[in-house]
This record gives structure tokens, C-alpha cells and sequence, in this order.
């Protein structure tokens, strides 16, 4: 992964974001109901969504790694799952900092911040398992594994999640009436957060996965100079 | 300006943790990068190859 | 000749940074047999569980029966028996429990019948009905032995076969290699010294650093028979 | 086929033999009962949602260590390299050990029903049938992953802490359903009123007996 590309994805990064900020606090106009708080939506939304693309991406990697095996579909794996995790803690922390103010609490069972959750839960264990297992191709087949059956669970996840709301009667107001994006400056803004956090997460799964190749790269040298003093007899 | 300080902390927080992260993989890939030219030399000295090719040692069956 | 049993090319294994085996080209013909000599962790049970498909190689391939053991397919596993220092039987089954319950695993006709003759065999008859947790360690070495070849392997891969048994244990399971070998099974042995067994001519092999090359009489002179000579200087 | 019934025979035999995992289950299920009618007010722990939720938290508990017990039995002597060696393929080593961790799981769920209905004075009545077919599904799901994850136990750093951490997120649609499907039945209504429930659960056992088959060959082996 050169260097270059690297450079010109931050670079692009940095003008995409200062230009969603702009719009987001300057030029879109302040929603009726909410007031200036339902900005955060401008950047809750993309955070989720960057979370979503990841785990799928580490789904992915994970079956590229047990079909035709190679260490890079591990690293881009254990990258993928690392940034979703960011992401997908974003998500929760911007959505308390928004529940808080409309809904008059920091966390509630609802259905979308539920299965957020549930989803932070899941990708959590497998990030642990990632942090303190041994670095073994053993480990890398668990946790592509793991990746494949995470995903699986997730639609079953969100029809349950919400099910199981539905169910219950409804105590707060729906988040639907909250953000109905009344005005075309509001979806465009929306739009253009989407593309800054799309080129955000672009740019730090490639930073990850550059130094995880790296520690790849250090492996590989590091058991090649091992098997050379093990030929010349110098165990 | 109602509830300024939610948003305020919700925009501070995704930069905050989106620089440490950047930051700590930086210092991280410095360090690699540096202990990757030293490996290299050994490899060197050792009179093998530069270790182009990707063992496969870690390829699973 | 026939297309060897084995065959392995530019056979390597990495433990993480360990190198175990490295650049190992072995071949053996159907029918022949093998003593691969060495000492504690020279990788001699690595390198038959690679053979039995349990370990895949780092580097280079191992063919048996010309099929790849990465990808080794049911009925290539049916042929090969594997005696190993782990017993693979169940303490709270029977002797007879216990075989027939592998010998339905591999697909042996009459696996009731199958099992009494191999304990007749064996000369445990008369515990058949006990279970594998009051037994000795020579009966328990004895009855993995029959263990591991109640299919009659076409392969019959050995690690320090005589390692725990008596004398009596020895001579039985010495007598039932060689049946195995009258009936044109290949067999491929570790030992921590020359092996051997009466009526079989077995090819010398040796590891050196990770390889497994030729057995050397001048090493043998300088390094086994000197101290056999100092250890008991009449034999 | 022959190899499946084998091991699945096998496990029986040694269960019969003073194996003690039935016996495990059983107390385990027992404490978590016991711990639940003490840990609630008892005016308040009565009820159908209440008997519910301690029906599948007992379920959990006990195929956390049941489930993947059947596999680590596996481990001594090396049991489990002699299976893999063997010419049965790793789908039909999972679905042995899967049979035998789903029987265990039934039993662990049918004691546990027994209990529930005696502590929490349920009714004992023709609802008690779908209650059972709620569990069995549930049990079905939670040992489809915990026969494919049990693996990771035993041969990962620190695996055992880490096993319900990753099973018990992975399970949280069938345990909502579960629950919610369990509660419906318990508190008199025909199981049809929950049909969307059992579809979950349904879909769920699908799902995970399927991934389970098809990704248990990448963790058995080796390296």
C-alpha cells in the first residue's frame, strides 16, 4: 500500500470533512422540532454507517481467508473489525449525546440503538480475541470464522431487535418524526457527511492495514533469519 | 442555542478519538518501520535474501 | 517402480518463529520401510503429523498416495494408520469399546468381530471388558497399537512405537509391524536409535537441523557408537 | 452415516458411565433457579415473564458449560486428533457433537422446566408442550455455536473467558425470542399468537446448524 495514495486519501479526507463541518454548522438550517441538537444526526448517521460497511467488509475478508487462505485477507480482516469497532462506539456515544436532550435519557431500548449494541457486543469479543490470542494462523481461521457468523447474526439481529419493540408499547417518540429532513439542505448535507466518512474510513482501514502488513512483513524477515541460523546449526 | 453542549461534546468526541487513533497508529508504523530496516540489515549481514516473497507460513490449508 | 507412498517437496514447518522442519525432499516406495531417527523436538512428530494431514506444511507440499495432505480427502485418511505418543483412547470405555468404536469409524465389516480378534492379538482377551483407565501403561500401549491398525492401513505411520512398553509389549507389537509389512503395508517409524525388527529392512533416515536426510554410518561411529561402546563396552 | 451414529453412541456410553455432565446441568440449572427466586421479590417473581426469563437463563448457563464440555471431552488423550484422522468428514464430527450437546441441552431444559414449574407455581397444562418445543429450538441454536466456537476454549489464550463472551452476543435474537415466545405460552396463549417469535427461532437454528456444518472443518484443525 504506498504511500501516496495513503497521503492523497487523507489529503481528500480533510477537505471532505472541513466541508461537511461547514455545511453541518453553518449552511443547513436548524431543524424545527429538535433545534441545533439534531445536528448530531449529520455525523451519528455516517459514524453508523461506516460501523455496518466495516463488519460486512470483515465478513468478507473472512471468507477470502478460508477460501484462498494468505495472510492479507487476515490483516484486512483484523483492520476492518478494529475501525468498524471505532465506529460503532461513535455511534453509541453520539446517540446518548442525542437521546439525552430529546428523549430525556442516555440510553433507552430502542430499537436501532439496541441493535447497535448488540453488534458492539459481538465484534467486541471477537476484537478481544483478536487482542489476546497468539498470532496464529489457528486464531486468524477463529476469527474469520467468527466474522462469518457475526454477520450472519446481524439481519436476525435487527428483526428480532425490532420485533421485540414493537411489541412493547411504545414509550418515546419514534426517531422517524424527529428527523423527517423536511428540507433538501438537509439531505444534501447528510449526503456529503456520508462521502467524508466513507473517505475517513477508507484512509484509517488503509493506515491499520498498512501497519498490519508491516507486522507481516516483520514476521516473514524475522522467520527467515530464524530458518537461516537454524540451517547453520544455531538453535 | 439549546443543548449547544450535546453537540459540542458529540463533535468533540468523534474528532478526539478519530486523532488519538491516527495518532497511535503513526507512532505505531514508526516504530514498525524502523525495526523492520533493522531486521532487514541482520537479513542482509546474513547473507540471505531480502525476504521479498510473503511466507506463506502463515496461509491457512 | 511404483509411484512412492510419500513424497514431499521442499517439505518446511514454522511453529510462529521455531522452525522445525525445513527443505525436506523424502520419498518411499509402496511396500519399504523407514526409520526416521532423532532426538527430543528434531521434529520427527511433526513431520509424520504432516503426513497423516493433521499438520499442513509452511513451505513446500507433502503428497501421499500422490494426493496433497492439505487437501486430503476421506478415503486417502481411510489408508493410514497412525500410532502416535498420545493414545487416542477413551478411559471410561472398554478395550473392546474402545476398538470397536474405531473400527466403526473406519468403516471395518464386523467391527464386533474385528475388535475381539485384535484383542486376542494383543493378549487382552481377558480384560476386554475392563475399562482402558485400570490398565497399565504397557496393556494401554498395546491395545493403541491395535488401535491403529484394527483398518489395516496401507500407511502406517509409527512414533517411537516401543517407547513405553515392556519387553513381552515389544515382541507383540514388533510381531504385529511385521504382519502389517508381510501384507505390503508401508511403514514409516521415529525412533530415538536404530530400530529394529526382524524380517523388515528398513531404510535409515535421520533429521539434522530440520532436515531429513540419509542416516550417516560415520556419524553413527562417532557419535552412537562411541557412547554405545562406553555404555556397554562387551556388546 | 455409520461414523455419526458411532460417536453420537460413544458419547451416550460414556454419559451412562458416570459421566457427569448430565449431573452438572442439572445443579446448574437447579442453582440458577434457586438464585433467581431469592435475587426477585417474591411478590413479584410469580409470574409467566419472570418464570420465562429464569427458563432461559438456566438454558444459557447450562449449555455454556454442557455444549462445549461434549467437545472438550474430546481433548484427553488426544481423542479429538483421533477423529480427525479418521475418514469421517468435519461436518459429520460437527453433527455428532452437535446431537450430543443438543441432547444434553433438552435434558438440562426439561429438568429445568420441572423446577420452574414447582418454584414458580405454573400451571401444569397442555402449554407445557409448546414451552418444550420453545426450549428445544433454543437449545438447538445455542449448541449449533457453541459445538462450532468450543474449539476456540481450548486452543486460544484465555479462551475460556472469552467463549460466552462471544456466544452469549451471538445468541441475543434467540433469546429475545425465546423468551418472549416462552412468556406468551406460559401465560396461557396457543403458541400461533407467537408465531413470529418461533419463525426467529426457527430461522436462527437454521441458519447457525447450517454455518455450523459448513465452518467446522476451519476450526477443528490444526495448524
Amino acid at each position: 500500500m504506498s504511500k501516496p495514495i495513503q497521503n492523497a486519501l487523507g489529503l481528500s479526507t480533510l477537505v471532505a470533512m472541513l466541508v461537511a463541518l461547514f455545511m453541518v454548522f453553518e449552511w443547513v438550517p436548524t431543524e424545527a422540532e429538535q433545534g441545533i441538537v439534531q445536528r448530531i444526526f449529520y455525523f451519528h448517521v455516517p459514524c453508523a454507517w461506516v460501523a455496518f460497511a466495516s463488519f460486512g467488509l470483515v465478513a468478507v475478508a473472512g471468507i477470502f481467508y478460508l477460501w484462498l487462505g494468505g495472510q492479507i485477507w487476515d490483516d484486512l480482516g483484523h483492520a476492518a473489525v478494529e475501525v468498524g469497532m471505532l465506529f460503532c462506539t461513535l455511534v453509541l456515544i453520539t446517540g446518548s449525546l442525542w437521546a439525552k436532550p430529546i428523549w430525556g435519557t442516555w440510553w433507552t431500548w430502542d430499537s436501532r440503538l439496541t441493535t447497535t449494541f448488540v453488534l458492539w457486543l459481538m465484534y467486541g469479543g471477537y476484537l478481544i480475541l483478536r487482542a489476546t490470542a497468539e498470532d496464529t494462523p489457528q486464531v486468524s481461521k477463529f476469527a474469520a470464522v467468527i466474522g462469518i457468523v457475526a454477520a450472519l447474526d446481524v439481519p436476525v439481529v435487527i428483526v428480532s431487535v425490532r420485533l421485540w419493540r414493537t411489541i412493547h408499547p411504545a414509550v418515546l417518540v419514534t426517531r422517524q418524526g424527529g428527523h423527517g429532513l423536511e428540507d433538501p439542505r438537509m439531505v444534501a448535507t447528510l449526503l456529503v457527511s456520508i462521502a467524508a466518512f466513507t473517505l475517513l474510513f477508507a484512509w484509517l482501514l488503509m493506515l491499520r492495514f498498512a501497519e498490519l502488513r508491516m507486522r507481516t512483513r516483520l514476521g516473514a524477515l524475522a522467520r527467515e533469519i530464524a530458518l537461516i541460523r537454524f540451517r547453520a546449526g544455531a538453535a | 442555542m439549546e443543548h449547544f453542549g450535546y453537540l459540542f461534546a458529540a463533535y468533540s468526541v468523534i474528532f478526539v478519538a478519530i486523532f488519538l487513533y491516527v495518532g497511535f497508529i503513526w507512532r505505531r508504523q514508526s516504530a514498525l518501520e524502523a525495526e523492520l530496516r533493522s531486521l532487514e540489515r541482520r537479513l542482509a549481514a546474513l547473507g540471505g535474501s531480502t525476504g521479498e516473497k510473503e511466507s506463506s507460513a502463515h496461509s491457512p490449508s | 517402480m511404483a509411484a512412492p507412498v510419500i513424497e514431499t517437496h521442499a517439505l518446511g514447518k514454522t511453529f510462529g518463529l521455531t522452525p522445525v522442519l525445513r527443505e525436506t525432499d523424502f520419498r518411499l516406495a509402496p511396500g519399504h520401510a523407514a526409520v526416521i531417527i532423532g532426538g527430543n523436538g528434531s521434529g520427527k512428530s511433526t513431520l509424520l503429523s504432516i503426513l497423516c494431514g493433521l499438520v499442513s506444511p509452511s513451505e513446500g507440499s507433502a503428497l501421499v498416495f500422490g494426493e496433497d495432505t492439505r487437501r486430503f480427502s476421506p478415503r486417502y485418511r481411510r489408508r493410514i494408520g497412525m500410532l502416535s505418543h498420545q493414545s487416542f483412547l477413551y478411559p471410561n470405555l472398554t478395550a473392546r469399546e474402545n476398538l470397536e468404536f474405531y473400527a466403526r469409524l473406519y468403516g471395518v465389516s464386523e467391527p464386533r468381530k474385528a475388535a475381539d480378534a485384535w484383542l486376542e492379538r494383543i493378549g487382552l482377551g481377558e480384560s476386554a471388558d475392563d475399562r482402558v483407565r485400570t490398565f497399565s501403561r504397557g496393556m494401554e500401549q498395546r491395545l493403541t497399537a491395535a488401535r491403529a491398525m484394527i483398518h489395516n492401513p496401507a500407511l502406517l505411520l509409527l512414533d517411537e512405537p516401543f517407547a513405553a512398553l515392556d519387553s513381552d509389549g515389544i515382541a507383540r507389537v514388533k510381531a504385529m509391524i511385521r504382519e502389517a509389512a508381510d501384507e505390503g503395508c508401508t511403514l514409516v517409524a521415529t525412533a530415538h536409535a536404530q530400530l529394529e525388527i526382524e524380517g523388515i529392512s528398513f531404510e535409515l533416515y535421520e533429521i539434522v537441523r530440520g532436515q531429513v536426510v540419509e542416516y550417516q554410518e560415520k556419524d553413527e561411529a562417532r557419535r552412537g557408537g562411541r557412547l554405545r561402546s562406553l555404555l556397554s563396552p562387551r556388546s | 452415516m455409520a461414523g455419526y451414529a458411532a460417536i453420537v453412541k460413544k458419547d451416550l456410553m460414556l454419559e451412562v458411565r458416570g459421566g457427569r455432565i448430565t449431573t452438572v446441568l442439572v445443579s446448574l440449572a437447579l442453582l440458577v433457579l434457586v438464585v433467581l427466586v431469592f435475587a426477585f421479590d417474591r411478590a413479584v417473581a410469580q409470574g409467566p415473564d419472570t418464570a420465562a426469563g429464569a427458563l432461559w437463563i438456566a438454558l444459557v448457563f447450562a449449555g455454556m458449560l454442557g455444549a462445549t464440555r461434549v467437545v472438550l471431552s474430546e481433548q484427553e488423550n488426544g481423542c479429538l486428533r483421533a477423529l480427525l484422522l479418521s475418514p469421517l468428514d468435519r461436518a459429520t464430527i460437527y453433527a455428532a457433537k452437535l446431537t450430543a450437546s443438543f441432547g444434553f441441552m433438552v435434558g438440562a431444559a426439561i429438568a429445568a422446566t420441572i423446577l420452574a414449574m414447582l418454584f414458580f407455581n405454573l400451571e401444569f397444562s397442555m402449554s407445557l408442550a409448546a414451552l418444550m418445543l420453545v426450549l428445544i429450538l433454543g437449545a438447538l441454536g445455542f449448541s449449533a455455536l457453541a459445538t462450532l466456537l468450543a474449539v476456540i476454549a481450548a486452543r486460544a489464550r484465555g479462551g475460556e473467558l472469552l467463549l460466552p463472551l462471544l456466544i452469549v452476543p451471538l445468541f441475543v435474537p434467540a433469546l429475545i425470542a425465546g423468551v418472549k415466545a416462552s412468556a406468551a405460552v406460559l401465560s396461557g396463549a396457543a403458541l400461533a399468537t407467537s408465531r413470529d417469535w418461533v419463525g426467529i427461532l426457527i430461522a436462527f437454528d437454521v441458519l447457525f446448524v447450517t454455518a455450523g456444518y459448513l465452518l467446522f472443518e476451519h476450526v477443528v484443525g490444526e495448524e
